[in-house]
């Protein structure tokens, strides 16, 4: 299958890309003195960056504005986090059977919803509903009560560790993956077609492409890794809860890849990563002081993108790009 | 969609994983390499002028960081904000007019913060950040229950004292070891109420027969709830039910509704702020009128804010609480004065259970510099320090803001002797009335416009 | 006697009270080039529409080289081999001109690499210059916004082509360089055409038979020359009745 | 656990009643921008929070009761909504959706920030309103403020429908809303019905804050309540007019008393976000859909 200009499905490139982008994110806790807090944060926003990268798929190339990245990745996190509290089971079993509930759930949601031909700003009420419904469910069975993961000193079995660095490379790796998985749909029959639709949903249909199955293919995709995600994330924060169903954390993911720019893959990981810093860094400087302060800035910095520059941080990186002769292939 | 996936396994493939498996390999070659010269993993020390090391030349301690995690961002930062602003007044008042930790020659406190924010992982990560960048040995934190879970995970770890503001029973059930609790848990709330209604009914000649409990679904709501249930029962009331909703819900009719339906003699409601304040103005906009109401948990109804909200709807609504602003005690009266001077208002649930955490920490240190002069910082020290206290209103400033007056921990980390005093509101005003009432204050029970009983 | 690409037998279309296409029916023969004109409004783009799967006929069946397709979804029908082009051009404005006509190869061809390779030699058919080639969507003129658009459905290797206003906007050089495509198309790719057409000059030149529809209904058909002369028609055109 | 006292029931049913007309009102505002000038507003539920805490401290101010701040927060309002539009709105016309919604979602995260840094997460009320007091209609009780909320909503809305039916804006506006590029070329300014739509739009939103202060409080999040479910309701209404709000409100309104009354009041939104579900999938140009 690999073609002499492709590695792994992937251009050259961008698989040299990949491993140099893994290979600088490798040192970084190195560069920060193995200090447990700048490795957390680190963590953090690998974690966030991975989850833009994911939604990229459905969003970004499929062009729906999908807001329930964190029903995905809260059905990966209850799941996996139960399953280790109450029967003891390990995460790297968890999370397999997390990731199946969440394809399940959005295959019983993304069938139907594309079947009738939902899109749009439905299609986006549509997943905010459903973070609140799937929330308010486990609500139901579980009630309010919280769950604390079990603790162990190290513990790759259990994957619960005192201290980051073992999730931050974890992460490191599942950001490489989605992003291996972001260019190889690019490169793909299934890019084209998102793609395709995307840009125009009845004209993609005239050339051929079953836009339902398509669409369910980039939901399936985007589920998958963003409850694999979730499950990664329980084991860091240790507690389980309704909460976990945060309706916020899906549309700041959203927000994230709009503000990266639609269809880039690069933008959204960029935009998580900075975005991500910016508010932490708000939050500790001004947002003290005046609460919310931080949100603020956010929502004005969403607005001036989207008023002055729809392309997002893509169209930065382009123009990077075009400047710099060897990344051009 | 085979052929949209395939992994297309190659020789390139396998080199590609090598790289990556290399690259891990690597960062943890790295991690170990850096880790031995540097071991910064227990940060028992608390200043760069300490050392934890048992080393014979006794270090000179003058400073000891005391870090505060508390929400000051989000939905809850209301108690942040309160307990930071406590928490800044106690410690003036121990550094400057009580001269600092006297054991350790006048060592001042210094408050470090962090804010918690809205979700266990910032929680956890500004714990991580006042460990890493401060070694406080002690901290305080974090409110809500989620949060000081969050928290405790990483003080656990650290060996760090972590003395909980928040409530929930389960907090103390997880077998930490460095955890410390003066306030009293969620479930004594619920009792407490039950406690205070019971003994109103009595003192009057009054048969409480029925009863509907009620909270908000939070976690905190629900321990509230469960330990007024068991209370409950044991007085033998009829529980004709148990109603859990959202604290943010549009409209309280419903619930208020099904109150008239039931006819409960009292209703024991843990609210939050929101629901507080919409649920007594319902009950007064749909003229319902039970023997008594009775609030458990500390949020909503008697509190200044509820209070300027609701008007006249939270008259004589009753609230458990944690800290007692009306006690009649020298120090508990000084610090409520300075309070309101420096801050214009009256201090409520978070900033009282600060007073008295930060003040118990004061006697911790100074104990645990008499019992372990060499290493006082020490967290199994520390801990065997905390232990050790046996406060009352004679021997102690924190057991005088404290609402039963005794201060004593169990070996996981809750208080013996815990108890909270009840709030009424009384001509729109909060009135301390149990379990010692404030001057000149009766509780008003039951509620004048019950119409039964005769 | 030719063989039959497509034959619409008795088909019904109403939207609410209005009867867009009222018991239509007519054959398309291999290989040729079908005009299909009519006044503004006389159900032309519907009954594209019925062919093509975005709606189903109220009434009456399609068939497609004696196969029923009524009913069929667009994306199944374009299988079948019925592509499209659209009135107002559907372009993909943040997709270059290549990879736009690369989604229509991949219907035939799964394989990215082939297919563009595909849809490089369908570009250069239609003419459309190698520096255009990684333009956007958005980058481009109308005409060659139209010869995508025609490269797109070409790509898609389709037997029959059914062509909606292709003509509309163009200055009369770039007719003429359409008609030759259009041409060179049923000459060397030996596709049979449906031309819906406004402009009379191009599509009475263009085809070699024509079907004439008036509120909903055929009201005529033949060469280009006879259907000129039907009073039918030139009743239909000149509005005795109001539109 | 189920079971369902039918007087309960009832009662739930007319406060469910009271509750949906107030629900149409906030609809409203949104279902006249969106469906006239195809915006999508996201941040429609947070101009109700504003509202909120506006009439909060006009009536603890003048001291008044919170109804009558409506006088004043309405054109205010107004003026607001037309600011905003000129201000944001009017650059994002004919944008993708996506990019409306980012720039909605970014004016929902300023408001309801701005909100939090102003007023601090502590809620806010008005301690005293005029219609305080239940009224009893048989085993039946009403909360006067709630029968004044929906008396006064109903009003507005009728007036909103002989607005838009009866002068000559409301037919610029339906004109508009039909096809911009017909109005415009019928003479009609576009760009004014624009943002007239829009200060009335957000002008409802203030009068239905008003109403709700009576019974209720303002917290920077109360934006969240109220925008998700505008939406449920303009879903299902489908841009069927005034009628169509009206009804779905109503709807709305039933099924979250019901779903309150039978499962628990956990289970609101529950009901409410299925029937959103089910709708958009089996009727999805609403139950009293145009286009």
């Amino acid at each position: 299958m690999a073609k002499p200009n492709k590695i792994l499905g992937i251009p050259r490139r961008n698989f040299y890309g990949i491993i140099v982008f893994a290979l600088i994110l490798s040192t970084v806790p190195a560069l920060l003195r193995f200090n447990t807090y700048y490795v957390y944060l680190a963590t953090d926003i690998i974690l966030i960056a991975s989850l833009v990268a994911a939604w990229n798929i459905i969003g970004g190339y499929a062009g729906q504005l999908d807001l329930a990245a964190s029903a995905y990745m809260a059905l990966g996190a209850v799941v996996t986090g139960n399953l280790l509290a109450f029967y003891g089971l390990t995460p790297w079993l968890g999370i397999p059977i997390g990731v199946l509930i969440a394809l399940g759930v959005a295959v019983a949601v993304g069938y139907p919803t594309f079947r009738f031909g939902i899109k749009e700003v439905w299609y986006a009420l549509l997943t905010a509903a459903l973070v609140v419904i799937l929330s308010r469910i486990y609500w139901l069975i579980y009630g309010s009560t919280e769950t604390y993961l079990p603790t162990y000193e190290w513990s790759w079995f259990y994957l619960r560790f005192n201290r980051y660095e073992p999730f931050y490379y974890m992460l490191v790796v599942m950001l490489a993956i989605v992003l291996w998985i972001n260019y190889r749909i690019r490169h793909s029959k299934l890019g084209y077609y998102l793609n395709a639709i995307r840009e125009d949903e009845l004209a993609a249909e005239a050339l051929g492409i079953d836009v339902r199955r398509y669409k369910l293919y980039a939901l399936m995709i985007y589920a998958t890794l963003a409850s694999i995600i979730g499950g990664i994330y329980v084991c860091i924060t240790g507690v389980v809860g309704y909460r976990n169903f945060d309706p916020w954390l899906g549309i700041t993911t959203a927000v994230m890849g709009i503000v990266g720019g639609l269809g880039s893959v690069e933008g959204a990981v960029m935009s998580g990563m900075i975005l991500r810093t910016l508010e932490d860094y708000l939050r500790g400087t001004i947002g003290s002081q005046y609460p919310g302060s931080h949100l603020l800035v956010y929502g004005i910095i969403l607005i001036v993108v989207g008023v002055l520059k729809p392309e997002g941080l893509a169209s930065l990186i382009e123009y990077v790009k075009k400047r710099i002769p060897w990344l051009k292939s | 969609m085979p052929a949209i996936l395939n992994l297309g396994i190659s020789k390139t493939a396998s080199i590609a994983i090598a790289i990556i498996v290399i690259v891990i390999i690597i960062g943890i070659a790295a991690y170990y390499a850096t880790q031995q010269p540097a071991a910064p993993t227990t940060p028992t020390s608390p200043s760069p002028t300490t050392s934890p090391s048992p080393t014979p030349t006794k270090p000179k301690i003058t400073e000891i960081k005391i870090g505060l995690i508390e929400p000051l961002t989000g939905t809850h930062a209301v108690f942040g904000q309160e307990a930071k602003q406590a928490a800044e007044l106690i410690i003036d008042i121990i550094n400057n007019e009580l001269g600092g930790i006297k054991n350790l020659g006048g060592a001042k406190l210094k408050l470090v913060v962090a804010d918690a924010g809205e979700t266990p992982e910032s929680a956890k990560l500004a714990a991580e950040k006042l460990i890493a960048e401060e070694h406080p040995p002690i901290i305080l934190g974090a409110y809500i229950s989620r949060l000081t879970a969050a928290v405790a995970e990483v003080t656990e770890r650290e060996k760090v004292i972590l003395i909980m503001d928040g409530l929930v029973d389960s907090l103390t059930e997880q077998g930490w070891k460095y955890v410390f609790r003066a306030a009293p848990k969620a479930s004594a709330h619920g009792k407490s109420a039950v406690e205070f209604v019971m003994e109103m009914a009595k003192k009057k000649g009054l048969e409480i027969k029925t009863a509907v409990v009620m909270n908000e679904d939070s976690i905190f709501g629900h321990y509230v709830a469960q330990g007024a249930i068991l209370k409950l029962k044991e007085y033998g009331v009829k529980i004709l039910d148990h109603i859990e909703y959202p604290y943010d819900i549009a409209d309280a009719t419903p619930l208020v509704s099904k109150l008239k339906e039931l006819n409960p003699d009292i209703v024991i409601s843990v609210p939050y702020f929101h629901d507080a304040v919409l649920i007594a103005k319902t009950i007064k906009a749909m003229g319902f009128h039970p023997m008594f109401i009775a609030g458990a948990g500390a949020c909503g109804y008697t509190d200044p804010e509820s209070i300027k909200a609701a008007g006249e709807a939270v008259e004589w609504y009753t609230n458990t609480y944690s800290y007692n602003p009306a006690r009649p005690t020298e120090w508990n009266k000084k610090i409520v004065e300075e309070f309101k001077k420096r801050y214009g208002k009256l201090p409520t649930e978070a900033a009282g259970i600060v007073f008295y955490s930060l003040m118990v920490v004061k006697e911790a240190l100074e104990k645990a510099a008499e019992m372990y002069p060499d290493d006082p910082l020490n967290p199994d020290h520390l801990r065997e320090a905390f232990l050790a206290l046996d406060l009352n209103d004679n021997n102690s400033i924190a057991a005088q803001l404290y609402p039963t007056g005794r201060i004593k921990f169990a070996p996981n980390g809750d208080n013996l002797y815990a108890g909270t005093a009840i709030i009424q509101v009384i001509n729109g005003e909060p009135h301390v009335v149990w379990p010692d009432p404030e001057p000149g204050i009766e509780p008003v029970f039951p509620r004048p416009d019950w119409k039964g009983g005769g | 006697m030719p063989k039959t690409v497509l034959r619409v037998v008795d088909v019904v279309k109403r939207f609410g009270g209005i009867v867009a296409v009222d018991h239509m029916s007519m054959e398309v023969y291999e290989n040729e080039i079908l005009g299909l004109i009519g006044p503004n409004g006389a159900g032309k783009t519907t009954l594209f529409n019925c062919i093509t799967g975005v709606y189903r006929p109220d009434e009456g069946d399609v068939y497609f080289m004696d196969e029923k397709i009524t009913g069929l979804p667009p994306h199944v029908i374009i299988q079948k081999g019925i592509a499209r082009t659209w009135q107002k051009v559907r372009p993909f404005k943040k997709l270059t001109v290549l990879d736009a006509v690369t989604v229509g190869a991949l219907l035939r061809i799964p394989d990215v690499d082939s297919a563009q390779e595909k849809a490089k030699e369908v570009l250069e058919f239609v003419g459309i210059e190698k520096e255009k080639w990684s333009r956007l969507g958005s980058e481009i003129t109308l005409i060659e916004h139209k010869l995508v658009d025609l490269a797109r459905a070409l790509a898609t290797e389709p037997k029959l082509l059914l062509l909606d206003e292709v003509a509309a906007g163009l200055r009369p050089h770039e007719m003429d360089r359409l008609a030759k495509v259009l041409l060179r198309i049923r000459d060397e790719k030996k596709i049979t055409m449906i031309v819906v057409e406004h402009v009379m000059r191009f599509v009475m030149g263009l085809s070699d038979r024509i079907v004439v529809m008036h509120q909903g209904r055929k009201i005529a058909e033949g060469s280009p020359q006879q259907v000129a002369s039907d009073p039918k028609v030139i009743e239909a055109y000149l509005g005795t009745k109001p539109l | 656990m189920i079971s369902v006292e039918p007087m309960l029931l009832v009662q739930n049913i007319v406060n469910g009643v009271f509750m949906g007309l107030i629900y149409s009102l906030v609809a409203l505002g949104l279902a006249l921008i969106f469906g006239v000038m195809d915006i999508i507003n996201f941040a429609h539920g947070d101009f109700v929070m504003i509202g909120a805490y506006l009439t909060f401290l006009l009536a603890t101010t003048l001291l008044v009761d919170p109804t009558l701040t409506a006088f004043i927060t309405m054109p205010l309002f107004f003026v607001i909504g037309v600011a905003v539009y000129k201000g944001i709105i009017e650059r994002v016309l004919g944008a993708e959706p996506l990019i409306q919604i980012a720039v909605t979602v970014g004016l929902l995260m300023v408001l309801r920030n701005l909100a939090l840094m102003i007023f601090k997460a502590e809620p806010r009320g008005v301690p005293f309103t005029v219609f305080g007091f239940p009224i009893n209609v048989g085993p039946i009780t009403i909360a006067a403020s709630r029968l004044v909320a929906g008396i006064v909503s109903l009003v507005a809305l009728f007036l909103v429908h002989m607005l838009l039916t009866r002068t000559k804006w409301g037919i610029a506006m339906r004109a508009t809303a039909d096809d911009r590029e017909v109005a415009e070329l019928m003479g009609i300014n576009v760009k004014k019905v624009y943002a007239v739509t829009f200060g009335l739009g957000i002008s409802l939103t203030a009068l239905a804050a008003a109403l709700i202060m009576t019974f209720s409080r303002a917290d920077p999040y109360l934006g969240l309540l109220y925008g998700l479910l505008s939406w449920v309701i303009v879903a299902m209404g489908g841009l069927g007019g005034v009628i169509g709000v009206l009804a779905s409100g109503l709807i709305i309104g039933v099924i979250e008393a019901i779903g309150i009354s039978v499962v628990s009041a956990g289970a609101r939104e529950l009901f409410i976000y299925l029937t959103f579900f089910l709708i958009l999938w089996f009727r999805p140009r609403g139950l009293f859909g145009r286009r």
